[in-house]
Parts: structure tokens; C-alpha cells; sequence
């Protein structure tokens, strides 16, 4: 039986028939969730996809975090179901709460569009069950917000915890510790700044991220 | 803008005058965290012949006009807010003044 | 009435007689302010309207010609493509950011006014020299706002063009052009009609922006000069506005709920009330006192002249209204009716419906009765040519060939390029190719689209006709070089102040010139735009007819070759070897003036696409660049600053040779064991061939010329912008 | 900054000593101009539960430490930063404080 992906989508978002496109070229069904719905009906994982929720005003995420769908959402991912948040999806999960740290601007103050090469530091979470620990993937970024800070005591937490998901090889952003991506404790959530459904088509350059994808899907 | 004065009007007839509050909030990031605009704008300032210059931030500013029954209570809806929704107290914090805008006309 | 008032707002008096001969009366100051912003250069075209009728426009495939918002053409499978491109210069001379932000969001309107999703964006910008820190504050700005509006609306920006060059200093060109696919069937156009339909005002509200020269009517009179100078000349974009009012005209045109529909954009309301009824031939009642205000106290003259942006007029049927607004709340986008469609031809402007009349004009003598100018034209004198034979042309060839190199991607990693996952080619080739996908369903048509962005004020300068025909030729070569034949063509002519004789003689030789090429080609032009006053100080920029092509790939099912050389491969030289220094990359850098710019053999040139084209579609070659700007030795190099090896040459007799520019010259890498079915392919199709060398090492090396190491190559590419551009904007 | 220690000290040591001044720049939109960002933060304050504001405008602020020989020359020098580099005079305005550092540290 194929994995149901509900996709969020706010006023802004942009990523959402991208992300349903990757899920469903990998077998998944893709499915709309739209800001204002107070629950999810029948999901088996969230995306939380790229874009500019609410236009990024004041910051990425700040607006759409107050959403009913936000709040069914972070009663899904407290029961354990599999949540990703995809560059401005990551801000969203960072904003809410759900994730620890911010996304500021990027170290050079521009934003930037590129491929980079990205690792894989834990196989321990939803998205990256399916893959190597140390395999490189090749995958677009695509954000202005993508610099990961947090406190200290909450990176010391994020290494020891082994929660780092994927790391930048060639840090384009500033990111603390070159963080591209984290989980949570229970590691059923994940942000990452990468677009992996950019990444699952050889015509357009790359299929890394089909990995990253599988995983989600098999997650239940 | 329509719909808030009518509001207003609505408040103002059911449970006496409120008054009328000018606030600013001055949002910066917490000491210790990076502030990549400020350090491009102090390496650039030097290429465009302004040296001397050091230590630059970079902050915002959020300014609206807020109904309350009093000073007190105009300092605490804005205090949530801002601790809720116009900072991010991962790495900001924010600075609030309130005037009183009647009083301000008056001066 | 102030009798100069005409003159104050920039009519002339024969135009203001003419205007009260329409009326039969004298205007009152709101509809000469009306009549003043739609007969302006911007608006109605007077000075180039003439020329442009020489263009050809048709082709079977034509679905919508020049004078719509955007052309569009049948791009089979059920599928449309609407294309335009427009300038935003002048605003982004004074605020780069958001002039070039609105610039972005004013080519988006245009688009999906035509029923269309924008899918691509490409944008062609020229700037002072790199040596200037205003043409640099002005170049991150302009980038910044692209990127800034682009991004967040939703729309890639999948390529375009920059260039730097002194004569553009003061008055910078920001061209953006918007390619956008809708179901065949389902063109939306901006008219109206039915009496008793509605006008629905969408979008944002309605500010003092872009009043200009409209602001002498503010009843505060000319007295307070100070209130008058601090009226924001400059507009802010909103790309999230933006992103909710294209999910809902889309919607709402899926829904079948329009009779027509136009964008606000020159003129404002002025514009979008009187065109969509003269379209129509009928009338339209306007309720000033309905159009949502984001100040208190505006004026009814500002109200009809704001320049606004993001805001769209719909017109529908009174029942049709419920289920729009509906779909405007569920985007959260305001929607208010403004104005109703009415019998007869006049645009009536009221304070209120059924109260007093403010202005009451014929829609369509707004358009149709603008003056038309034949300006005076003259050919200016001859230059002297400093450059013959004895004078050496370049005593450093290895330093000329580093400055001139230039890697934009500086730039376009700004741009968010992969949005929608359509695109295979993205900036940094020759054309951006992306699938042809179904828009209402996504679904793949295995077919692709290509598009190319190009111009050189360079050649223009030197001689405008000759010019922009190697501008159109070298369209076609870029789409060839992607595997994809033309479809149509869209222009944006930079010129400077066509009151100048000169100048009006250039923009009259560049019309010529391309009607000619895309004769010669069998392009369709199927729409345009004419920026005219670029000038700063009085000195006219250099004539820059930049030209957007989009061609079709029949069966898309594997990546065209890029710039990049696999170590082993053989280097050929596809085309003449007829090259020269006029108007040339290199005669710019020493200054050199030449007169020779050498013209194209179309027939020579279509049979050379043909096999490029046919070349790319079967994989035969590996690596692909047409010769344009910086000859063989720019293409050269960039070739080898995109590859991890190097390149050893020989058979270039000379710098001439090596930096030279003439059309029909395309640059390819094969595989050892190809190399003999490429040659006699092209000797079966007519074409001269030179075997350069081979790919391979880490130098870059041209025998007798140039021997250096392949790094030192890399980094003058990859330095150049960054190095110069690096300060950083910091508005945003 | 070791640049602008050394240089410090460097224009000490040779003409005299030099004030450093704490400089507050507070950039807001020209009135007039639309403020996008304002208007969507006063949009989405009700569905957060914050009813009752009005007039949310959005402006940035930039904190630095300037060098000058006295108070005349800080605000002149701050003033063509503002006007040239951290603003656009076309849409924005800038109010500027400045602050003599030695003397708020005697405070
Ligand atoms: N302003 C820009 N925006 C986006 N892409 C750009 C821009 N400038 C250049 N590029 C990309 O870089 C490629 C090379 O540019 P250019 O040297 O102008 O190409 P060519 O001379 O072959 O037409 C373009 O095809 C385009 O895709
Ligand atoms: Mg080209």
C-alpha cells in the first residue's frame, strides 16, 4: 500500500506540486493540506515544503507557524508521525518550536541557487533511514534564510544526540557547524535547507534525492 | 483601516473610552549571535571610503498604534506580542516604548 | 483653468487642441491628466508605432500577434505559450531594487492576464562600467530586487543577459521578459463586455504611486513645491500579493468566471477602464469613491493615475460575482467593483455610481486617436575608422583574453532557476531549456521549450540594421545549439531621445533590420517593447534592441551538451572564417572605432542551425558554444572555465582571428570517433570546417598565441563579478 | 577591527585624540510609500489573537561606533553614510542619534 503525503500549503508557499511530483514519481500519493484546515485526515507522513509562507515577513515562518494547520500538525509529529520541512518548511518547524535553533540570513547576504554537496551524518531519522551514513548527495539549496544558529548548549545537545541529519561538504551559508539539516530527539522530524524533489529527475541533473524521499515514504 | 475604526467606535460605546497608544519596538539579535548584515556592511564600509567605522549591527523596527484601556495594559499586550510574534527569542530580543497619543497630542 | 496646465503635464498644444476637438469642449484638468499619461511616449507609442508596422507578426502558430498584453502561440499538445518582454529602466536608475522588483511584477501581470501560469522568467540587464560604484550600486540593486521579486512570487528566473559598458552609465537597462503555458482553449483577453457586466478592482490598494508628472494638479497648487517633491515617484512591490492574486485569477479563470480581464499597470486605472471597453466598443461607469484607498484624501486625478502595483480588473457577469469573491478570499486578495459596463462608448468617471460625473471621454479616443509622430530621421556622419592593417591590434593577447572574460552566475545564483521542475538547461548556456509540461494537469509531453535572451549595443552602434540582424541570427544559433527550432520572437528597443534625428534613424534602421532577419528566418514577432529617453546628461545610450526567442524541442530525453569538454574530444570550428573587429568585445577594450561589421548570410546561417540542430538532437557532439561576443577566444575560454580540463589549439594565424566576431560560427567538441561523421556532415550541408585541437591537460594553450595554466583561466572567469560587485547592497 | 585599532591608535598618536561616538540610525519608509511588510503583519494580528492594532509600519535599524574629532564631524560623517550607502533618500528617511561614548561611559 503507497504512503499518503500531505503537503502544507500557505499563502506564499511555492514548493508544494514540486514535493507531490518527487513523492508521487517515487510511488507515493501526494495530497494538499491547506493553511486554515484544523486537521489532517488520513496522512501517513507531512512535508512542509519550500517557498515564502506569508511573504517571509518579519522573518521565514513567523506568520505560518500560528496556523490551525500548524497546530495539527505539531500534534502529528508528537505522536511520532514522520514530519520534513523543506527549506522554508524548515524555518516553519524552527519558528513553531518543533525544532531547535533559527535560520538567518546567509553569511554572504545573498541568496543563493546552486547545487551543493551535502553528506549524510545519521542514518537515525525518517529521512534518512533508506541511506549511508557518509554518502555525499548532490542537491540544490535555494534560500536567502539558511544560516542555522542556535545557542551553545543546544549544538552540544543537537552532536551528542547525533541529530545533525545532513551536513554541508562546502559550507555555503554560515551555517553553525556546517548544519544543512536536523531532527528532533524522537527523530521523526527533519529539517533541511537542501530541495531534495529538485534532485529526482536525471534530465534536470540530478536523482539524489530520491533516497532522501524513499525513506520518508517508508517511514510508516 | 475601515473595519478597525468601526471596531474602535464599537469598543468605545460598550465599555468606555480606551485610549490609543503609539508603540515602538526595536528588534536587535542577542549578543553572541552572528549578525551577518552588519559585518557585510562593516567590510564595505572601508571600500567606499568610510573608515573608522566598527561594531555594526543590524536590527529592525516594527511601529504600530495599539487600543488599550490604559498604559499598563497597552505594555502588556505589546510585551506578548513581541515575545510571541515580533521577536524570535532564539536571537533577538526587543526594546518597547510606548506614548500615549493622546498625551503626545496634547504636547 | 491655467491655459499652460496642458504643458505643465507634458501635452503639446496641437495635442491639447486635438483633445478638445475630441471632446468638443475643453477638457477639465482629471481628463486632461487622463489624455496626458495615455498619449505619453511610454503609453501609446507615438514616436515608434509607425516603424514598428513593418514587422512581420504572422506565422499559423500565431494565436495572439503585437498589441495584446502578451503574444501567444500554439505550441501543440493542446498547449499555449504566452511571452513578453518589457523594460523597467528608468525606475530602476533611481531605486534599483524595487524599480527592478516592479519590473518583475509588472512582466508577471502581463502574463497571466492572458489566462497564462508564468513558469519563466529571463532578465536582460546592461550597466554603466564596473569601474563606476553608482553603475555597481545600481547592478547589485537591480539583481537584488530580481531575485527578491522573483523568488518569492514563484516564478524561475531561468536566464538573460548582463553586460557592462560605460554607455550605460545613468541610465541602466533592466529588461525582463515572462514565458508563461495555459490550455489552448482557454485565452483570456483584457476586454469587456455585456452591458450591465461588472469591474472588479483586484489586488492591492491604491496609493500615490507613480503619480509623476501628474502631481502638478495637486490642489495644493504649485506653491507648496516641497509637498510636491516628497510624492513618491518610486513603487514597492509586494511579490506575495503578487503570488495570491495569480493563484486567484487562475483559479478564477479555471473556474470560467471572466468576460475579460487586464492588468494594471502604465496609467493605472486610466489604462485598464478605457482599454478593456474600447476593446470591447462599449462603456464603463467608474465608482471612485470604491476603489480601496491606502492613504486618506487622494484625489480623483490620483486615484485614475496611480501606477499601484499588483492589481488586476476583471470583468464578469453580476452573477458570477459571489463565486468570485469567494475564490478572493480563499487567497486572501480584495476584490471591490468598481465600475460597470455600459451602452454607448464613453468612459465616465463618477464620484460615486449615480453621483456627480468627474470626467466623460470616448475609451477609445485614449488609444486610438494618440498621435502618431514621424520623427525626422538623419543617418549620422561616419566615424573615421582609427583601425587598419599597420595598427597592431593587441600587444598582450593572454591579458586582453582574462579581462574579458566574466562568469554571470553571480547573478543568476541569486535566482531561484528550478522552480516547477522544468528546468533541464538552466543560465550559464546557450539558451534555457525547460519541459513542456501540461498546465492544468503537469503531465509531461516528453516535448521542451527553449528560450534565449539576447543583444549588443556593441554591433547596434556600429551599424543598427547589420546589428540587429546578428542579434535575431544569433537567437536562432543559441536555440540551435539546445537542439530547438524558433517559434517566435518578442524585442524590447532601448533607444535614446527619439526627438534626436539620429537616434529615431536608429531605431528605424534596428526595425528594419530585424523585420528582415525574421523575414529571412520565418520568426514571428509577436510582441515588443520600446523604451525610448535613455539618456543621462544629454549623451543617448547605445542603440539595444535585445531580442527574447522561444523555439520548440520535439522529443526531449536527454540533456543537450553544455559548455563542457571531456578530456580526449577533438575541437571543431563549424562555420566561416569571416571575422573583423567592429563592434567587437576586444575594439571596446582598446577603444578601437571600426566601421566594418560583417553582415550575415541568412541562408548560411539557417543551414548551419539546421545541422547544429540536428547534431545536438542525435548526441553526436559533447560540447556546444556559438561564437558571439569575444569571438573564439571568449567562447574558448569559457568553455574551459566550465570543463576540468584544458585545451591545446593550433590554427589560429592570428589575434585578429582569435577575438574577431562574425555570425554563423559555432564552436563544438566530438568524440575522436565522431569526428569524421561530423565533417562530412557538414560538408553534405555546405559548411566549413576547421580542426582546432584537442581537449585535454591542465593549460589552456593557443599555439603562438597563448600558453597558460587552465586555473589561471578559472579564476579570471570566476573573479571578475564577485570581485567588483562584492561590496554588497544593503536595502533589501 | 585589528585595522581599525591600529588605525586608531595611528591618528591618536599623531594628530591628537579622537572621540568615538555610539551612533543609532533608524531607517523608516518615506510616508507615502507602501510598506508591504507593515501591512501583512497588521493583516495577519487578528488571526493571532492581537485585535486592535493599527498603522503596523516595518523600518530597520543600524547600531555602530564611529571615530570623529568632535561631535560636529560624527554627524556629519554619519549623515553621508545614511544619505549615500544605508539608505535610498528616494523611499527611505533615516533619524540619527549619536552618542559620545566617553561621556555616556562617565555617566
Ligand atoms: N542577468 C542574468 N540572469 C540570468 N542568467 C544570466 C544572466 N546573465 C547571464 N546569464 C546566463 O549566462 C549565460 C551566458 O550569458 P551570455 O554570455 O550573455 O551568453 P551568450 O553570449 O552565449 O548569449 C546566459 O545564457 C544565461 O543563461
Ligand atoms: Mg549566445
Amino acid at each position: 500500500m503507497s504512503a499518503t503525503v500531505g503537503v502544507a500549503v500557505f499563502p506564499g508557499t511555492n514548493c508544494e506540486l514540486d514535493s507531490i511530483h518527487a513523492v508521487e514519481s517515487l510511488g507515493g500519493n501526494g495530497k494538499i493540506l491547506w493553511h486554515s484546515s484544523k486537521n489532517l485526515a488520513e496522512v501517513d507522513a507531512v512535508i512542509i515544503p519550500g517557498g515564502f509562507a506569508h511573504g517571509d515577513y518579519l522573518r521565514p515562518g513567523a506568520i505560518a507557524r500560528f496556523s490551525p494547520l500548524m497546530s495539527a500538525i505539531s500534534d502529528f509529529a508528537n505522536n511520532g508521525g514522520p514530519v520534513l520541512g523543506i527549506c522554508n518548511g524548515f524555518q516553519v518547524l524552527t519558528e513553531s518550536g518543533l525544532l531547535p535553533g533559527a535560520l538567518q540570513k546567509n553569511k554572504g547576504l545573498k541568496f543563493l541557487c546552486k547545487t551543493v554537496e551535502v553528506c549524510v551524518v545519521t542514518e537515525n531519522s525518517t529521512l534518512t533511514r533508506n541511506a549511508v551514513k557518509g554518502a555525499k548527495l548532490s542537491l540544490p539549496i535555494n534560500h536567502f534564510e539558511g544560516n542555522f544558529t542556535c545557542s551553545n548548549e543546544t549544538l552540544d545537545t543537537l552532536l551528542e544526540q547525533d541529530r545533525v541529519v545532513l551536513r554541508y561538504c562546502d559550507n555555503p551559508n554560515g551555517s553553525m557547524n556546517d548544519i544543512a539539516g536536523i531532527c528532533n530527539e524522537t527523530r521523526n522530524v527533519v529539517g533541511i535547507m537542501p530541495h531534495p524533489e529538485r534532485a529526482c529527475d536525471s534530465l534536470l541533473g540530478s536523482e539524489d534525492g530520491k533516497i532522501l524521499f524513499d525513506s520518508l515514504l517508508g517511514s510508516n | 483601516m475601515r473595519r478597525f475604526q468601526e471596531s474602535l467606535l464599537g469598543t468605545g460605546l460598550a465599555l468606555g473610552v480606551s485610549l490609543l497608544f503609539s508603540v515602538f519596538v526595536d528588534v536587535s539579535l542577542r549578543k553572541g549571535i552572528a549578525d551577518p548584515a552588519g559585518s557585510t556592511i562593516e567590510r564595505s564600509l572601508p571600500t567606499l571610503g568610510f573608515s573608522n567605522v566598527r561594531d555594526v549591527s543590524v536590527g529592525k523596527t516594527i511601529r504600530f498604534v495599539i487600543e488599550a484601556e490604559n498604559e499598563k495594559e497597552a505594555h502588556e499586550k505589546v510585551e506578548t506580542i513581541c515575545s510571541t510574534f515580533l521577536t524570535n527569542p532564539v536571537i533577538e530580543e526587543a526594546g518597547i516604548t510606548i506614548e500615549n497619543l493622546e498625551q503626545a497630542e496634547g504636547n | 483653468m491655467d491655459d499652460s496646465l496642458h504643458r505643465a503635464l507634458g501635452l503639446t498644444d496641437e495635442e491639447a487642441k486635438k483633445i478638445g476637438d475630441i471632446l468638443g469642449r475643453k477638457p477639465n484638468p482629471l481628463e486632461l491628466a487622463m489624455y496626458s499619461v495615455m498619449w505619453s511616449e511610454h503609453c501609446s507609442y507615438k514616436s515608434s508605432r509607425l516603424h514598428l508596422s513593418r514587422l512581420p507578426t504572422s506565422a499559423p502558430w500565431v494565436l495572439v500577434g503585437p498589441g495584446e498584453n502578451a503574444g501567444v502561440i500554439d505550441v501543440g499538445d493542446g498547449i499555449a505559450v504566452a511571452i513578453r518582454i518589457e523594460s523597467h529602466n528608468h525606475p530602476s536608475a533611481i531605486e534599483p531594487y524595487q524599480g527592478a522588483a516592479t519590473g518583475v511584477g509588472g512582466i508577471l501581470r502581463d502574463i497571466f492576464t492572458m489566462g497564462a501560469r508564468p513558469i519563466a522568467l529571463m532578465d536582460s540587464l546592461r550597466f554603466g562600467s564596473l569601474t563606476d560604484a553608482r553603475s555597481c550600486w545600481i547592478a547589485e540593486g537591480v539583481v537584488s530586487g530580481i531575485s527578491g521579486y522573483g523568488n518569492a512570487v514563484g516564478v524561475p528566473t531561468v536566464g538573460g543577459e548582463i553586460d557592462f559598458d560605460p554607455t550605460f552609465q545613468g541610465n541602466p537597462l533592466v529588461n525582463v521578459l515572462c514565458l508563461g503555458t495555459l490550455p489552448r482553449d482557454r485565452l483570456v483577453l483584457g476586454q469587456a463586455s455585456g452591458i450591465g457586466n461588472l469591474a472588479v478592482l483586484l489586488g492591492a490598494a491604491t496609493g500615490r504611486d507613480g503619480i509623476g508628472g501628474v502631481s502638478v494638479l495637486a490642489s495644493a497648487g504649485f506653491s507648496d513645491q516641497g509637498d510636491i517633491e516628497k510624492r513618491p515617484s518610486v513603487q514597492v512591490g509586494d511579490p506575495f500579493e503578487e503570488k495570491r492574486l495569480i493563484e486567484a485569477c487562475l483559479e478564477i479563470f479555471d473556474s470560467n468566471l471572466v468576460v475579460g480581464i487586464q492588468d494594471l499597470g502604465g496609467a493605472g486605472l486610466t489604462c485598464a477602464t478605457s482599454e478593456t471597453a474600447s476593446r470591447g466598443g462599449v462603456g464603463m461607469d467608474v465608482d471612485l469613491s470604491a476603489v480601496p484607498q491606502r492613504e486618506l484624501g487622494m484625489e480623483a486625478h490620483e486615484i485614475m493615475i496611480s501606477e499601484s502595483q499588483e492589481r488586476m480588473l476583471a470583468i464578469i457577469e453580476p452573477s458570477n460575482l459571489e463565486r468570485l469573491f469567494e475564490i478572493c478570499n480563499k487567497w486572501e486578495v480584495n476584490a471591490n467593483v468598481i465600475g460597470r459596463v455600459t451602452k454607448g462608448n464613453k468612459l465616465r468617471i463618477l464620484d460615486h455610481f449615480e453621483g456627480n460625473v468627474l470626467a466623460e471621454i470616448p475609451a477609445s479616443s485614449l488609444h486610438d486617436d494618440a498621435p502618431i509622430y514621424d520623427r525626422p530621421k538623419k543617418k549620422p556622419e561616419s566615424k573615421k575608422s582609427v583601425l587598419n592593417e599597420n595598427i597592431k591590434v593587441s600587444d598582450d593577447p593572454t591579458s586582453d583574453l582574462l579581462s574579458l572574460l566574466s562568469d554571470p552566475s553571480w547573478v543568476y545564483n541569486q535566482y531561484d532557476h528550478q522552480l516547477f521542475l522544468n528546468t533541464v538547461v538552466g543560465p550559464g548556456c546557450e539558451a534555457s531549456v525547460l519541459k513542456l509540461r501540461d498546465p492544468v494537469n503537469g503531465f509531461e509531453t516528453n516535448n521542451g521549450l527553449a528560450i534565449s535572451t539576447d543583444g549588443n549595443h556593441r554591433w547596434c552602434a556600429v551599424d543598427p540594421r547589420v546589428g540587429t540582424k546578428l542579434v535575431v541570427a544569433e537567437g536562432l544559433m543559441n536555440l540551435a545549439c539546445v537542439g530547438a527550432y524558433p517559434l517566435a520572437l518578442v524585442n524590447c528597443l532601448n533607444f535614446g531621445n527619439p526627438e534626436n534625428p539620429e537616434v529615431m534613424w536608429q531605431l528605424s534602421e534596428s526595425i528594419d533590420g530585424m523585420a528582415e532577419a525574421c523575414e529571412a528566418f520565418g520568426i514571428p514577432v509577436v510582441g515588443g517593447n520600446v523604451s525610448l529617453y535613455n539618456e543621462s546628461s544629454g549623451v543617448n545610450i547605445s542603440p539595444t534592441p535585445v531580442i527574447g526567442m522561444v523555439g520548440k524541442i520535439d522529443g526531449l530525453y536527454r540533456r543537450p551538451p553544455g559548455f563542457e569538454l571531456s578530456e580526449g574530444n577533438r575541437l571543431v570550428l563549424l562555420g566561416p572564417n569571416d571575422v573583423g573587429l567592429g563592434g567587437s568585445l576586444l575594439s571596446a577594450l582598446h577603444g578601437f572605432e571600426t566601421e566594418e561589421l560583417i553582415d550575415v548570410n541568412f541562408q548560411t546561417h539557417q543551414d548551419l542551425a539546421d545541422l547544429v540542430r540536428s547534431l545536438v538532437s542525435d548526441g553526436t557532439i559533447d560540447g556546444i558554444h556559438d561564437l558571439s561576443a569575444g569571438g573564439l577566444g571568449v567562447a574558448l575560454a569559457e568553455m574551459v572555465a566550465k570543463s576540468k580540463c584544458g585545451v591545446s589549439v593550433a590554427r589560429i594565424p592570428d589575434v585578429l582571428t582569435f577575438f574577431g566576431e562574425g555570425p554563423s560560427r559555432v564552436l563544438v567538441s566530438v568524440h575522436p570517433e565522431s569526428v569524421n561523421d561530423l565533417l562530412s556532415r557538414a560538408e553534405g550541408a555546405n559548411i566549413p570546417t576547421t580542426r582546432l585541437g584537442l581537449v585535454g591537460g591542465d593549460r589552456f594553450t593557443v599555439k603562438g598565441l597563448i600558453d597558460v595554466p587552465k586555473e589561471t583561466v578559472d579564476s579570471a572567469f570566476v573573479t571578475h563579478l564577485p570581485n567588483a560587485l562584492g561590496a554588497g547592497t544593503v536595502s533589501s
